[in-house]
């Protein structure tokens, strides 16, 4: 993050940012999706969009992700520059057919000769207390499939910057947001700027361990090398920004200096983003490793609906903190 | 028999008891629904929720054509149907609030009360999510030969969704004790359905060959009669029916959505609240029949609201499911 | 101008120089697979390849009434719209054996020719897969006021995917310049469409507000005439069509698919191939309206099947794509 | 697998056995599927099952993937156990909404109160040149997903004492068949047995190096194990049979045994099955490992159709027994 930014906006305002300047760009942009238009999604996050751009381009669908992301496959493919919008990542399964076996794989079957450059903007995080059919996180499986590439920012100056490259992108990227962080607020730059995929952002330099964490995470693994710092634990927290393309060498070389790792995914704790990454680091620094590398993220369960339990499934400053203290004085 | 008007449909003629009973469930169900907007409002609720005022002669009217152990799937917007199928006041709410005593433990909140005494197969958060375990509630009916019937509601922004065709073909072909019913209450959460929806909803039905037809969702008998046609159909085999209602929401998609002028107008909102609520033109009925007398519909008024005020304080007070409960229930 | 039997359409009034093109493309389709059948039997082709014999004069009919730079989406069953669309039969047959020198480099084999220059999206092995690619092809058209229309081909096995009823809906309420086109040659793989089809395909287009169709999918002449009116409606901004050609694969699912008769009779193939055949039909009423002799027919035909010979030793002739090819074309 | 086993079966024959025997012990089983009734399936699995259960227990559907899926949940939910058959897993895309929003969580959302007790059967593995869209090996989304159970059989022995076991959970269980394997040979006794979901197998004990390998990755792993005697190498192969449940024990035994490991899984190079075993190894021997865990299966690539290029994208006993050697070597 640049030291001269002075403006402050939310990540929601960051991701509207993104798209009008891109729109404003490039008259090809245009915006699919359910309520994105004068009701600017009901996260509110498009507000605005509609009245500059009008219905032609910012367009309410029916409640149809597979037809819509579909829609948009073609679209890409001929000429026109789509953004999807999925309001729930838990949608996404709707979508999955679409995205995976067509999307992803134009270009390769077609022997490079066509190209769907288009972007599906989706949600993830629990949290909100809307039960386990709105609280997924399920970034895991579109990061399995090459020909897809995947973004997860995690403030509002990487949300900004990566989105615009993500429009600019002649591949399908997948974006996902996390519903908690819209209002975070952040600095973000008036000037022109973008951010490459697949370069991760070391978010807080650090010896003793490293944190690698992802989207809702990020701020968690903040708040823990804080109480680290107190505890005089030094944490250097990576935060991937991309699943894919993955930026490993980043993620390697840091825990090669500080010879200890947690990862933190808020997918399900298995089979996830998370294992990826430990594996990884495992290969990776093997030799450097002082202990074994630390998964955390979403319990391995469906997310509940009740708040105390909701809570239970999610890592906190103090869990994060403790189990990295454990691993330091381990060795 | 008088006819409601705006309803041509023929009454079923039901004893006073049973016109009674429905009269209570219709109302127990706005009242429930004021109460869940009590406890936003008052910040006890977690999360939010989607209420169903106004479009209580919909799920009373058709279940009281179902027996008790028929199926229902639900929506988001699913609580008139829970307690229209049996569900009691006090679980509910105390799943709303992610309480032990409630339905689901807790675990499902707003979005997914279920339940199989009543035959409740759940809510469904996924829009149009519930068309298939529907569709498969009648295929058990049809294979194990027990005679029951499975109601689908879903809202008709539902319509969007490929998996309500694929399941009416399935239906169809295998003559399925299914009945599809729209609750068409003209919104897809901000978005008038004539933006979302083209060519004609019944025929979507029609197509694939199933039986369809449209009632007045406000008119509690015209719904019943017409469901116990639809119902007593697919419990003799005849197949699958869509049956679409024409309905209203009163209130915002969810509880939160208070400032609605953007996608439709007061004079709309008051035009349905004023002149076709489902619950004074039953009222009107009964006491033009002299099924009741305004003395008693009154009390009856003021009982539910009692009992409603009786079950949110039980389930305000009532325990939080303890934190081993998370890693419980993944797998049967 | 005489009328087909079986066909009622008014005929496009064309030029016999059109009507020889079209003739030849049929028959080029035909020998094109014959040929790929030859090279299964030779154990020369990888993989299996599913064959348009039959039903040329669907592919042909509708892609003669579109402009070069007007879409097309395929399926598994592709061949036929790959070459009516353009595609040369040196690049196809290099496909289908994986070389380098075919449409896609060999990465996509039998059902996924591709190729820009023609306006082929590309052939799809998933059952409907294409029925969104092809929509969006006619909003780019739309939004970019292009002028060009996009034609989607699918069998009558894509009515059992939901989300062909999710784009239709689309297309309608923006009004896309896309053509659904359902080649319904009586079967699912093995299984025959009235078992897998409830109500009315047709209905399934109208209840959506599509202008729906249907043709004779063996008569060239009617499918052309047909399709041009509803491509030149699309293309004036008068919305969608699904149109329903009644066709006939003669050879099996696949080229391996030889014992038919647990689910058809030889005697119905034999109808449809002796009576029905499009090439023959098409042949007949050339020679009868004086615009073809029969040696001239009988010199199309030498010069096509040499054509094809040349274009299979071609394609076994070249080269395999490099290995580096593996990871080569993943992203733009 | 037991010693006095003679009867020699195909794996297809194994599973067809398993259906027909669990359709006569329950009548409540029932198969639904695109062409599983006359046509026994486009690969022949279910033949001669119709003439036995008739067409109201071994169902022709339409092809809609999503729809029957769909049906089985509630069909499952009310006293039905359908056995559901997806031709190829790519197809599995069109039932993520189904399989995850419903099947997955619908005991967990209503609180253990209501039982999804179904089986999806489908396909995996590549090289049978049918390209990217028929090719695929997606059993690492289901993996991730909690409220699922995933099998992998690699053996007609285990085929078909899985599947019986699977058929009688209370639970939604997603049972891969590699397409490769349907002819291959092998023991199954007579008589009945079931085997339960959760346990590895120990396919070959050695003490070297241990090839953890699932489904298709397992014959694989055999072939480079023989090629590694050869060379003096005693490899150990363990198959885990489920992803999940997942038996990290067998597993994490056999490295701190043999010390080195290498994943075999034929998924997508990246955030798969290999991923979440790799990291399992790593972190459950960490103190026994003598080098980092090796992942190998499919390259991260849409499945090509040219035979070399396909051919290319998977290991083969050489590649593995190359790995294999150089990891010994290595320490
Ligand atoms: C598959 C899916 N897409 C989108 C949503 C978000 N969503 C929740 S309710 C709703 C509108 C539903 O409208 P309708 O079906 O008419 O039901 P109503 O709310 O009017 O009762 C939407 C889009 C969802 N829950 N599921
Ligand atoms: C989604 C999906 N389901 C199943 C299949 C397997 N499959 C390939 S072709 C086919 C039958 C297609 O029938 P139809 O659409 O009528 O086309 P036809 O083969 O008759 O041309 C099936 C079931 C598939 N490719 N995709
Ligand atoms: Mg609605
Ligand atoms: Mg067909």
């Amino acid at each position: 993050m640049p030291e001269a930014a002075v403006r402050e906006l939310t990540f929601a305002q960051a991701i509207k940012e993104a798209l009008a300047e891109e729109m404003r760009r490039d008259p090809k942009v245009c915006i699919l999706g359910e309520d994105v238009a004068e009701a600017g999604t009901p996260f509110k996050v498009l507000s605005g969009l509609v009245e500059e751009f009008g219905t032609e381009r910012v367009i309410d669908t029916p409640i149809s992700e597979a037809g819509f992301t579909g829609l948009a496959v073609g679209a890409a493919m001929t000429g026109v520059r789509p953004v999807v919008d999925i309001m729930f990542g838990d949608f996404i399964t709707l979508t999955m057919d679409q995205m995976v076996n067509q999307a992803a794989k134009v270009h390769y079957m077609s022997g490079g000769t066509w190209k769907v450059p288009m972007v599906m903007r989706t949600t993830l995080g629990a949290a909100r207390r809307s039960a386990a059919q709105h609280s997924q996180s399920l970034h895991a499986w579109f990061s399995h499939v090459p020909g897809l590439k995947v973004v997860l920012p995690s403030t509002p100056y990487d949300a900004k910057g990566l989105l615009k490259t993500a429009i600019r992108d002649e591949n399908p990227v997948v974006f996902f947001e996390d519903k908690m962080m819209y209002k975070l607020k952040g600095p973000v730059p008036a000037e022109e700027y973008t951010i490459p995929l697949g370069l991760a952002d070391v978010k807080r330099v650090g010896r003793d361990i490293t944190l690698v964490a992802t989207s809702s995470m990020v701020q968690v693994a903040l708040g823990a090398a804080k109480l680290l710092e107190e505890a005089g634990i030094s944490a250097e927290v990576v935060d991937p920004r991309t699943t894919w393309p993955l930026d490993e060498k980043t993620i390697v070389e840091s825990v090669k200096k500080t010879s200890r790792a947690i990862v933190m995914d808020e997918g399900y704790g298995r089979y996830g983003v998370a294992a990826e990454i430990a594996a990884v680091i495992a290969e990776g620094a093997f030799y450097q490793l002082d202990g074994p590398v630390k998964r955390m993220g979403a319990m391995h369960v469906p997310i509940p609906f009740s708040p105390p339990l909701e809570d239970a499934t999610l890592p906190t400053d103090r869990t994060v903190f403790e189990a990295a203290r454990a691993l330091c004085s381990r060795s | 028999m008088t006819i409601a008007a705006g309803s041509s449909e023929t009454q079923t003629a039901l004893g006073v008891q049973q016109w009674m009973g429905m009269y209570r469930q219709m109302l127990s169900i706005r009242l429930f629904e004021e109460q869940v907007n009590e406890l936003y409002k008052r910040a006890l609720m977690p999360g939010l929720a989607h209420l169903y005022s106004g479009e209580e002669a919909v799920a009373v009217g058709i279940c009281e054509a179902l027996r008790g152990d028929d199926y229902i799937t639900s929506t988001h917007r699913g609580h008139g149907h829970c307690l229209a199928k049996g569900a009691t006041p006090d679980r509910m709410f105390a799943e709303l609030l992610g309480k032990e005593a409630g339905y689901c433990r807790g675990k499902g909140g707003s979005m997914h009360i279920a339940d199989p005494k009543t035959g409740n197969l759940g809510a469904n958060a996924i829009v149009g999510g519930s068309a298939g375990i529907a569709t498969g509630a009648a295929f058990s009916a049809k294979q194990l030969k027990t005679g029951q019937v499975a109601v689908c509601f879903f809202g008709e922004g539902a319509l969007g969704q490929g998996l309500f065709y694929e399941v009416m073909n399935l239906a169809q072909l295998w003559k399925l004790p299914v009945i599809y019913v729209c609750e068409n209450n003209l919104y897809n959460e901000y978005t008038h359905y004539t933006e979302t929806t083209a060519g004609d909803i019944l025929a979507r039905g029609t197509a694939f060959g199933l039986h369809a037809e449209s009632v007045d969702g406000q008119d509690v008998r015209a719904v019943h009669a017409t469901a116990a046609r639809l119902v007593e159909r697919a419990r003799r085999g005849e197949g699958p029916a869509l049956l679409m209602c024409k309905t209203y929401r009163y209130t915002g998609h969810h509880v939160g959505d208070i400032s609605r002028e953007y996608y439709r107008s007061k004079q709309e909102e008051q035009h349905w609240m004023g002149e076709r609520d489902p619950i004074k033109l039953f009222a009107g009925w009964l006491l033009e029949q002299k099924h009741a007398e305004k003395a008693q519909l009154e009390g009856i008024y003021a009982e539910i609201e009692t009992q409603m005020k009786k079950a949110v304080e039980f389930a305000v007070a009532a325990p939080y499911p303890g934190l081993d409960q998370v890693e419980q229930d993944i797998y049967a």
